[in-house]
This record gives C-alpha cells, structure tokens and sequence, in this order.
C-alpha cells in the first residue's frame, strides 16, 4: 500500500508510517511496477510522514535512483524531520539526488 | 556499576521482529523518561543492528536474534544484538561508510555508521561461522534516581 | 501445528516491567493484525500472569521472569509466563475467584478468574520452591495468511 | 500524580493511562494521604479516562472501601470502558460499591 500519485510524467510517492527494511521491500516491489512505465521520468520522494527511517531507506531511494538514472529520468526528494535527515545527510544522499525546499 | 533494570529478547530472523526490536527497547527504556530524541536514536541504532544480524547474519535463513539491554544506576543504557549466524571476516572493513557485501539487496553500507552517529559507543565482535556481537552504549539523562531499586 | 513466529523475554521482577511485558505481548501480536479487543484482552491476562510471578512468586525479591510467545499457523497464540519464585502448594484452590495468600498487599485474588476470562485456555503447573508455569492460549483471527514465512 | 477534586466531604479521583499492580501502589500511597481528612466523607473514583486495568485495580478499590465504610464513608464508581468493566462486572465490586450512571 503505497500513498502516491502520477502526473505529467511524475511518480509523487508520500512515505509514511516506519521505512525500515521490511517495508523497503515491500516499496521497492510496488514502485518498480509503477515506475516500469516508460512514460514516468521523474521520481519524487515525500520523506515529511515518515516516522522512522533507518538505512535500509537509503538503499532503497539509491536503487531507485539508480534505475531512473539509467533511462534518463531523475530522482528528488522532499525532506522529512530531524533524524531521517541526519541519516540522509550521513549518506550524503542529497550530493546525488536533488533535494526540494 | 550497578544494574538497576535488564532484560533479554530472543526472536527469530524474521523481518517483521525489526519492529518487534524496536517497540522493545522503547518499551524498556519508558520507565527513566527518555527524550523523544533519545528513544528516536536508539530505535535507529538497534533497527540497524537487528537488521543486519537477519540479512547478513542469517542471509534469510531461519536463526534467532538475542537483543539484551541493562539500565545501569548511572543513567547510562547498553545495549547488545547478537546472532549465531555467519560472522564477519574483517569488522574494520565492515564498518566503513558504504562498504557492503550485499550490493544487489540494495543495501547502502550505512548502518555501522548509523549506529556509530546515534549512539555513543559501538563494539563489534564478530568470528566467523560462529556469529556477531554488537554492544552499545548511551548515556540518557536526567539519571536513575526515578527508578525504585527492587 | 506449525509455529510461524515465537520469542522469548527475560526480566528483572521490577514492578516496572509489568508495563514492558504488556508493550512486548503486544508488539508481538502486531505483524497479524489482531482487533483492540484481542489486544486488550492479551495484555489483561499477561499483566495478569506477570504480577503474579513478580508479587507471589518473588514477593518482591529479585528474580528473572520469562515470557515465551509463539504465534501458529493456524492464528492461535499461545503463551508463556513462567519464574523460578516459591510455587503454589495448591493450584486448584489458587485458581479459585477470591483466593489470595496476600490479604494485606490488597490483592484481589481475581488474577487467574480473570486470565480464564480473557483467554481461550489458561494451564498451571506449579512446584513449590520451584516455581510456577502459566501458559495460555488464544485464538486469533484472521488466519496468519498474512504473514511470510521465514 | 493524582487527578482529583474535593468537595463538600467529597474526593473525586479521575483516574487515567495504565491501571496496573505498580500504579495501583502510588494511587494507594496518594489517596490514603488525601482520604485521612476525617471531613472526607465520600470517595468516588472515575474510571473512564482508564486505558486499562488489570485485578490490581479491584484490590485497590476495595481496600478504600474498606477504610472508607470503617469509618461510616461510603464509595462510588463512575464507569470505565468495555474491559474493564467486565473486569468490575467479574470481581462483582458493583455489589458492594455504588455504580454511578
Ligand atoms: N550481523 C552480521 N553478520 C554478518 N555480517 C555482518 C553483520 N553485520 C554487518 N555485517 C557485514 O558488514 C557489512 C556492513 O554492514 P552495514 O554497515 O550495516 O551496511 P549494510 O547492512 O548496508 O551492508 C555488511 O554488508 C555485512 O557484510
Ligand atoms: N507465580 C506465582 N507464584 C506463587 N504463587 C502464585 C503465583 N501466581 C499465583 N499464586 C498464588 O495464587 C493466588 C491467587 O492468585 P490470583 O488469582 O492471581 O490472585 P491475587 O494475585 O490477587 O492473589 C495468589 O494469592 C498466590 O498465593
């Protein structure tokens, strides 16, 4: 069950609840089908619901960039709170993927 | 220095007892008034060791974790995951920002140091084919004056 | 029948940890889905079984009580509060509504009617100076289809 | 950390979050402390802000039923929740205590 949106050739995906490696799992099965779509170009993360985030949300959001690279698309992310964002910054996540005010 | 509380937790490697792990240390931290801060660290931290103890140390085969935590009369919380599973070869390498031996689960080669950034002391002792020990450590104020001995 | 997921805690007979073996119960009944009646249900009768190891059966000394759980495939759980404190010379009258050893601490002697009450099946097998088992059961529904097998 | 109110010989006690053998014993210590003014006539303990209750919560009801019928008080319950009213129904404390509506 992932909380997203598709439009003009953008996948909005709202993360929420605990992103920990059981549930990348499960977001990277779902996303993979929606991102599949050759018309998709652009990916954005919306890390502000998440409650808990640990590195496997990293992993997860570097295998999607990864993948969106490949076909020319791009990867951005809207930052969530305190904790998930010194995880973000430990990773040096956003010197790869754009990060949205 | 004295043990005011302990408790130990043995679970199968299973994903869903991440949270499990999780909810625990929480659940036994409550009773000295932890900051949301500190709650929020320490989950992180344990989140990162019980996970790797499932996927690296089990590679998804069916072992159990032991997660043992003591309160000590200082205020200080220690924490140890440990599994029985296949051990690390070279635990300095291991615990580098990025290096990962499961490039294709898309594991970032971050939760060693995770685990360094939010808790105050991380050891690591690990052999290989007979399992990994990871001790923390993390000082919560205000102290344990709260706490009744019994 | 086949066990899906199981754990085990251990802890210190503080009355704090009364609260810590209801948030693990619960957190590990959590992956299936269960309804606010069968937590709740749950948590009175492990709260139940836990005070009595911690009140009678250490009264009030230091001593470790377990919890095992182990959720099966056929979505029943079952459970485990066992010490290693004084025992129960009689459990047939122990069991009885209104029964208490403990007339000055205010215990009400409801704490094994009330087990009974919230759980399919409560055992008890006691020894004295030995200590006491009390293992329950409950069945929860839906069926454990949920959850991935590890 | 008591909730309560007195007035008019009355002690109005709210009680709230986990009701269990360990707060059973602070409520006690707290309440004994209050209800040893002899102008304390009635006691009334309100248990629908109680998120729960186990069999601890009736041995400390009784117990201040007892020392408040000792000296000629009396006790009432303003009714909790579904579980622990069930709870109160199987200790039959409505029997002796007075359920308020
Ligand atoms: N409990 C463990 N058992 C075996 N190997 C482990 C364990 N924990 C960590 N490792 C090894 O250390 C490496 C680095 O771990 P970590 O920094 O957590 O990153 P990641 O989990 O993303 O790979 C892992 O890729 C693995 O090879
Ligand atoms: N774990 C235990 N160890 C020793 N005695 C116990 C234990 N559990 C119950 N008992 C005995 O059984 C009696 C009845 O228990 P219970 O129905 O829970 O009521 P209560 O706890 O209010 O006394 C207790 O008073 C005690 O004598």
């Amino acid at each position: 069950m992932l909380n997203y949106e598709k439009r003009d050739g953008t996948v909005y995906v709202r993360l929420d609840g605990e992103l920990d490696h059981r549930r990348a799992g499960e977001i990277r099965a779902e996303l993979d089908g929606l991102i599949a779509d050759p018309s998709v170009k652009r990916l954005v993360f919306d890390l502000n619901g998440l409650e808990f985030m640990d590195s496997s949300g990293i992993g997860m959001m570097i295998g999607r960039y990864k993948l969106m690279k490949n076909r020319g698309g791009s990867v951005a992310v809207m930052p969530g709170g305190r904790r998930v964002e010194r995880i973000m910054e430990l990773s040096g996540l956003y010197e790869i993927i754009e990060k949205m005010a | 220095m004295k043990t005011v509380n302990e408790m130990r937790l043995d679970f199968r490697s299973r994903p869903e007892n991440e949270a499990l792990a999780r909810m625990v240390i929480s659940a036994f931290m409550m009773p000295v008034n932890p900051t949301l801060e500190q709650l929020g660290d320490v989950k992180t931290a344990v989140s990162e060791a019980v996970t790797n103890a499932i996927v690296h140390g089990y590679r998804d085969r069916k072992g159990l974790v032991r997660m043992r935590a003591w309160l000590q009369e200082d205020g200080e919380l220690l924490i140890e995951v440990c599994d029985k599973g296949c051990g690390i070869e070279n635990v300095a390498q291991a615990r580098q920002p990025f290096f990962t031996t499961m490039e294709g689960s898309e594991r970032s080669g971050m939760g060693f140091t995770v685990m360094e950034s939010f808790m105050d002391s991380v050891d690591v002792v690990s052999q290989v084919d007979n399992g990994t020990i990871v001790r923390m450590r993390k000082r919560l104020t205000p102290a344990l004056c709260l706490m009744r001995d019994a």
